[in-house]
């Protein structure tokens, strides 16, 4: 590579991480913002000062809720691999009578509009007792046809001479299961699982619907009861709140970056 | 025909770690160069540099007298044969051939003909219209084969493309390759960790270890000459017997009681002796210098027999006799030893004392 | 790994005794013998607690009831998972629903008019401001207790005013004093007038003339059956915009309340509507003085006054008498002066006792916005009718929906008329097709 | 997966019968606790919706009298459904193409040996960890004609103010550009998962036949990465379809309808009108379009698409 392009590739890498990063940065710049600051057009606070964090954690129970979602997501991240690993799996190295069609089933539960499916839910959710508890927050989201779909294409690049061998040896298909698939695929679990843990943090109408009590309720009903419609919102507070929310997030995505490139080098060098 | 020359070429990733420590060489047009050394010994890197696919860190590489360290690896006019094929899984047999051919401006009735003729010379011809993952091992093997001559490159460059291959087919391939190489008269730089292909199939190779060129030249010079003991051990198999002795009075002591008479080298002191198996020949009569020892097992081969030893508690040797003879385990016997066989490794530097300070190559 | 094991097990266990914990915390409640009454609302942002003090005040003040706030996300949410669990164990005692539900949690027959208790106990409502106890009472029922209660009032800059030479103590009137200051005020940097794209500003630029919105008396004498928004009095209010925005000196904000406010604070509008709750805040807020006026008449037509916006608060049928009794006792206490003065003062709200007012403190605070009292006048001034009492429509959503439409095709250069007449036929349609369903209920 | 029948043994009927019982039974009892929550949460939902869709219902949606087509025929005749229809396939069509594209240029960018090039990975893939709603807040405020700073970079540029969300022509197009933002994070840290799963020995291979890099992008790079595109293509497709949220918190399906997305017209209809059989009617109709565009995507795609 010569450093002429070296230059042009970091000067477009900059250029397009600025304007990707810009609204979080400039959510990061509301977030300090004092009273009408925000509406006047700024761009720069006046000063940095944590008021509005401090605010934040004042208004609503915050780290309570923050707790809530870490234990929300991670159940249900949690319950998400499992059940789809195990489906992708059923779909990928076993057979049976209707699996093609049992899969397009599963893949046509994307297509159906949440809309059209919270309010019975959440009459379920009622006649079950889960009301303004866990399992009503998260075992309804453990089956995701998203979730089978991608481990299935991902299990399909598995040699299929590995399961023939794991047979010969008298291993069981589930042995098969733990001790090869699930390894040989951490890449796509862990893609899979970070994908998981965000969208279940982001969750916020079903949150609302099921829960009562702060004891169980989420960072995103959280921010919602930061801002007001007809009141002014003090939106340094709500973005010192969104802050706040998308930075176990953010982190996780860091994290889960450096890890994901591992197990990709890993999975190279072989 | 052209002429590769490598001067002082060195590779390193970090500042420290250093892969490739200053490789001079020149490449005969139309020779068979084979590249041999253990794993991680930078063959594969120097074959890559020489490509252009990874960078020079210093040194210089004149492919045809030119200077190329900055060349484009499409410039350089060479072909290569990765290890695992590099087969392009979404393309025909016949559009893996032809890829890239478009590149060097032929019409597309000269494409499909060089691509025919390619296919025709490795015996791929039914197998055109296939995807490369209907096809067997060796059939892959001759797709990237045919991709690498239909360019008509006048150096061809292979990383050990026969590694995944079996025992069989190697023998066959390793042929056909050599066979191949010569009808076209192109120069080949071969890498591989197999010592046997390297003494099968090149002209002349050069043996590396840790990033550190041990000895080039002809095959057969280096079986009979290694440079150092890694070489010895390295080329050969079975590899190199070898012991600590020392030579006094005149008189070469192994360490299991056997003093060989006279020497007509002025050597004295420490060293590692080496011999090869083949020289360790059954004793037939007593004023012949001769060594005892309990067999320890036994392998026939139908041509020749391997008979292991124990030298001393720690060492075991190998001898190889012709024919079959059928000694049982336990048995003591002699061997003869000639001292003209015996090679002489500085105990320090593990040169070959024969080789110190005669340039090789 | 390890850690990561260690985490997920750690998380497993929470779950697990927050399920086993869950069966007990419900059953606690009542254990102490209080009576508890569960009050959904939906106020979010410094509200929520002015809302958590008020139920805090209550709940020191006597130990028989424990009344217990929960936000339950907007109106809309609310009203959706109101209407799920009404009539279970799950419904709360009271229920917070914006004004344009009225109507359907009427029909939803899923709540208990508070009359019954005002009969009941013989409780005086006149100490009750009926300007905003109007909106909430049909064929002189009292169906729930108003709440949060606010009206619209124009706001514009002093600053601005003073610049382009207009007198920053007089407010513009009537429309022609409106446009004419719009175009005084505006120039290149600056457009003179605003109204937020939202059916509730309409609703009252009607009513403040007198018009109604639809048949049936605002629906309050029988099922609104045609819209007829579109008369005279709504033409006017259409063409005021159309005509502004083709002259430069109507500036579109959308449908956000914050983008609107974003473009007064900033100075891209000089003068728009915003709801009285709002005031404080924007008074607060902004760089500039800030002045409070009545909503504008078309010229020649006497002032009737506002209708209330906001939101009432509703009991829920099918629970227990004692429950409804204790939330009927926290209405109560919710309007009594002082709680109300509290109230106005710190949510920017109506009091719905007016003894309020006289109050210390709401007069201190008055010397220090004197655009608060603009807004609490205007609304003293209201001559109780049909037309400022507020409009009954069941699809009141849908309708406010459709005259946003309207609004919004003005700014395409769509007729006045030809908007209106398109939304009211559109609403018709919906209003004929909820009377139908129930007519065969 | 016809290889699968491979342990089957041709030379002994009686146990292979029972194998394939056995294995059959296996395979269901994967599938099992997906699916039955699947029925419970999804299907059950669903045909529920579709029996609502047939029936004229109260503002509480319970169902009043049968009303056979009536609901769909009033929708397909109706200009404001139409009109939703046309947005949200225009919604679909502004999304998806540009925002694969957009993420595969990242990720390509993303992809070179650079470097540092971990932390830009970071930076491309945090879209992934913004809430919706959060997102779509910081967007109104970047589109807000008087303060945001959309409109002062366009002054800087030299043009006129804009009114993204406030003018019916461009309201659809600006809420699909802070979904394209939105969704990048994550189809970018798919696309780069697929691209460095590609062997690198292709792309050496390439370079030493000296074709174009726009040449081994179109031959190699793009037929390697079919899957992964195919699968990417797919999920964002559905994941357009159904925005909510930014239009939720941006433009409330305004102005004049012009962003009024099916997903977001059956919200209104079944949340806020109260008008169930009709924003059931809508879900069943959203749900067989879907579904029909995936049934072709996966006839048409699943032949291009090679696996290796």
């Amino acid at each position: 590579m010569t450093i002429g392009k070296k230059i042009l590739l970091y000067l477009v890498l900059i250029l397009s991480g600025f304007i990707m990063f810009f609204p979080i940065v400039y959510a990061f710049m509301i977030s300090f913002m004092q009273g009408g600051e925000v509406l006047q057009g700024k761009l720069i606070p006046e000063n940095f000062t944590l008021t509005n964090y401090l605010n934040a954690f004042e208004k609503v129970p915050l780290l309570r809720y923050l707790i809530n979602s870490l234990v929300v997501s991670t159940v249900i991240m949690l319950g998400q691999l499992l059940l789809c690993s195990l489906a992708a799996f059923a779909f990928v190295f076993t057979k049976f009578k209707g699996k093609n069609l049992l899969f397009m089933l599963f893949i046509s539960t994307m297509m159906i509009p949440w809309e059209a499916t919270m309010v019975p839910n959440f009459q379920t959710i009622q006649s079950l007792g889960w009301l303004n508890s866990f399992p009503g927050l998260t075992i309804p989201f453990f089956a995701m046809a998203f979730g089978t779909f991608l481990l299935r294409q991902q299990f399909k690049t598995i040699p299929i001479e590995l399961y023939e061998a794991s047979q010969v040896s008298g291993v069981s298909r589930f042995k098969f299961f733990l001790t090869v698939v699930l390894p040989i695929s951490k890449t796509s679990l862990i893609t899979l699982g970070i994908y998981c843990f965000l969208t279940a943090w982001n969750m916020y109408l079903w949150p609302l619907l099921v829960t009562n009590d702060e004891k169980v309720r989420t960072v995103q009903i959280g921010l919602k009861q930061m801002q007001t419609q007809e009141i002014a919102s003090e939106w340094g507070v709500v973005m010192a709140g969104v802050m706040l929310v998308i930075l176990p997030t953010l982190l996780l995505i860091f994290v889960g970056q450096k890890r994901l490139q591992e197990g990709l080098t890993r999975g190279a060098i072989k | 025909m052209r002429a590769l020359e490598l001067k002082q070429m060195r590779k390193s990733y970090q500042a420290d770690i250093e892969v490739l420590k200053g490789i001079d060489i020149v490449i005969e047009p139309g020779e068979f160069f084979v590249l041999v050394g253990p794993s991680g010994c930078g063959k594969s890197t120097l074959l890559r540099m020489i490509a252009g696919l990874e960078e020079i860190s210093s040194g210089e590489l004149y492919i045809g007298g030119a200077y190329a360290n900055k060349l484009k690896p499409s410039k350089r006019e060479l072909s290569m044969v990765f290890q695992n094929y590099a087969l392009f899984p979404h393309m025909t047999v016949e559009q893996n051939i032809a890829f890239g051919l478009h590149v060097k401006k032929l019409t597309k009735v000269e494409q499909s003909q060089r691509c025919k003729e390619a296919a025709e010379m490795l015996g791929l011809t039914p197998y055109l219209k296939r995807k490369p993952r209907e096809l067997s091992g060796g059939q892959r093997q001759r797709v990237a084969l045919a991709r690498a001559i239909v360019t008509q490159d006048p150096i061809c460059l292979m990383d050990e493309p026969l590694s995944n291959l079996d025992a069989k087919l190697r023998t066959k391939m390793r042929s056909e390759i050599r066979q191949l190489q010569r009808k076209l008269g192109i120069t080949m730089i071969y890498v591989t960790h197999d010592q046997t292909e390297a003494m099968t199939m090149a002209d002349r190779m050069m043996i590396l270890n840790q990033g550190e060129v041990q000895q080039v030249g002809k095959p057969l010079d280096i079986y009979n000459h290694p440079a150092n003991t890694f070489v010895a051990s390295f080329i050969g198999a079975p590899p190199m017997n070898m012991v600590n002795g020392y030579i006094q009075n005149g008189n070469v002591h192994l360490p299991c009681d056997t003093t060989l008479p006279q020497i007509h080298h002025n050597l004295t002191g420490e060293f590692t002796i080496g011999i090869r198996p083949e020289h360790l020949v059954r004793a037939t009569n007593t004023d012949e210098a001769t060594l005892q020892a309990i067999v320890t097992n036994v392998e026939m081969l139908g041509t020749e027999t391997l008979i292991n030893f124990q030298l001393t508690d720690k060492l075991q040797w190998t001898a190889r006799w012709q024919g079959q003879h059928a000694i049982p385990l336990g048995e003591k016997v002699s061997f003869a030893i000639k001292t003209e066989d015996l090679v002489f490794f500085d105990d320090q530097t593990k040169q070959n004392t024969f080789l110190e300070g005669v340039e090789v190559i | 790994m390890k850690k990561l094991w260690v985490v997920s097990i750690l998380c497993m266990l929470i779950f697990m005794t927050a399920c086993s914990n869950d069966s007990a915390n419900t059953e606690e409640a009542s254990e102490d013998g209080k009576t508890e009454v569960i009050f959904w609302h939906s106020m979010s942002g410094e509200l929520e607690h002015v809302v958590q003090e008020v139920a805090d005040g209550f709940n020191a003040e006597q130990d028989e009831i424990t009344v217990t706030p929960v936000f339950q996300g907007t109106y809309e949410e609310a009203i959706t998972k109101f209407n799920t669990v009404a009539g279970t164990e799950d419904a709360p005692a009271i229920m917070q629903t914006f004004e344009v539900g009225t109507k359907y949690m009427i029909d939803s027959g899923k709540i208990q008019p508070v009359q019954k208790f005002i009969d009941d106990e013989g409780y005086d409502m006149n100490q009750w401001e009926k300007n905003i106890t109007n909106y909430y009472s049909v064929d002189d029922t009292q169906y729930s207790m108003p709440f949060n209660s606010s009206t619209p009032v124009l706001i514009y800059n002093k600053d601005a005013f003073k610049e382009a030479g207009l007198d920053p103590e007089k407010a513009p009137e009537t429309y022609s004093e409106l446009k004419e200051a719009a175009k005084k005020l505006t120039n290149d940097d600056q457009v003179g007038f605003s109204i937020l794209n939202y059916g509730w500003f309409i609703e009252e630029l009607i009513a403040v003339q007198g018009g109604l919105f639809v048949d049936n008396d605002n629906g309050r004498t029988g099922n609104a059956e045609k819209a007829v928004f579109n008369g005279e009095e709504g033409l006017k209010v259409f063409e005021l915009i159309s005509e502004m925005h083709k002259e430069g000196t109507f500036y579109n904000t959308g449908q956000n309340w914050d983008d609107i406010r974003a473009a007064f604070q900033s100075g891209k509008i000089a003068m728009y509507l915003d709801s009285s709750a709002g005031i404080r805040a924007t008074v607060d807020n902004a760089p500039f003085e800030v002045g409070a006026g009545y909503l504008p008449v078309p010229d020649g037509v006497d002032r009737q006054g506002v209708i209330i916006g906001g939101a009432s608060l509703w009991m829920a049928k099918d629970i227990d008498e004692e429950k409804q009794r204790a939330a009927w006792e926290f209405m109560k206490y919710v309007t009594t002066p002082d709680v109300q003065a509290q109230w106005h003062l710190k949510s920017g709200y109506f009091s719905i006792n007016p003894a309020a007012y006289d109050l210390p403190v709401v007069q201190e605070e008055w010397e220090k916005y004197p655009q608060l009292k603009v807004t609490v006048d205007q609304l003293k001034n209201t001559i109780p009718s049909e037309a400022t009492q507020g409009a009954l429509i069941s699809v009141f959503p849908e309708a406010r929906q459709k005259v946003v439409s309207a609004m919004e095709s003005l700014y395409q250069g769509v007729e006045p008329k030809e908007a209106l007449d398109r939304a009211a036929a559109e609403i018709d349609q919906s209003l004929e097709a909820a009377n139908r369903k129930n007519g065969s209920q | 997966m016809s290889s699968l029948n491979m342990n089957v043994d041709p030379k002994r009927p009686t146990l292979r019968k029972n194998r394939f019982s056995l294995a059959s039974f296996e395979g269901w009892l994967y599938v099992l606790p997906s699916f039955i929550l699947f029925i419970i949460f999804l299907f059950y939902p669903m045909v529920r919706t579709v029996y609502l869709s047939f029936f004229y219902t109260d503002t509480q949606g319970k169902p009043l009298s049968f009303a056979g087509w009536e609901n769909f025929t009033t929708l397909l005749s109706s200009t404001s459904f139409l009109t939703s229809a046309k947005a949200t396939f225009l919604f679909v069509l502004y999304t998806v193409p540009v925002g694969v594209i957009l993420a595969l240029a990242l990720a390509l960018l993303a992809n070179q040996k650079l470097k540092g090039i971990g932390f830009f990975r970071t930076i491309f893939s945090s879209t992934m960890g913004m809430s919706v709603a959060a997102s779509s807040v910081i967007w109104m405020f970047i589109y807000n004609p008087s303060i945001g700073i959309a409109n002062k970079i366009l002054n800087v540029f030299g043009f006129a103010d804009m009114h993204f969300l406030l003018d019916p022509n461009t309201a659809l197009l600006s809420v699909a550009i802070a979904t394209i933002w939105m969704n990048t994070g994550f189809t970018f840290l798919i696309l780069l998962g697929g691209l460095q799963n590609i062997d690198s020995q292709l792309y050496e291979s390439a370079r030493i036949a000296g074709v174009s890099s726009s040449y081994s992008f179109r031959k190699i790079t793009l037929p390697m990465l079919s899957p992964t595109l195919f699968f990417v293509l797919t999920v964002t497709m559905i994941n357009s379809f159904q925005s909510f949220g930014q239009i939720d918190i941006l433009t409330k399906g305004g102005p004049i309808d012009s962003t009024n997305v099916i997903v977001y017209s059956i919200y209104k209809d079944a949340f806020i009108n109260y008008n169930i059989g009709s924003a059931s009617a809508q879900a069943v109709l959203l749900f067989l379009c879907v579904f029909i565009l995936t049934v072709i995507q996966f006839k048409l795609g699943e032949r291009k698409v090679h696996y290796q």
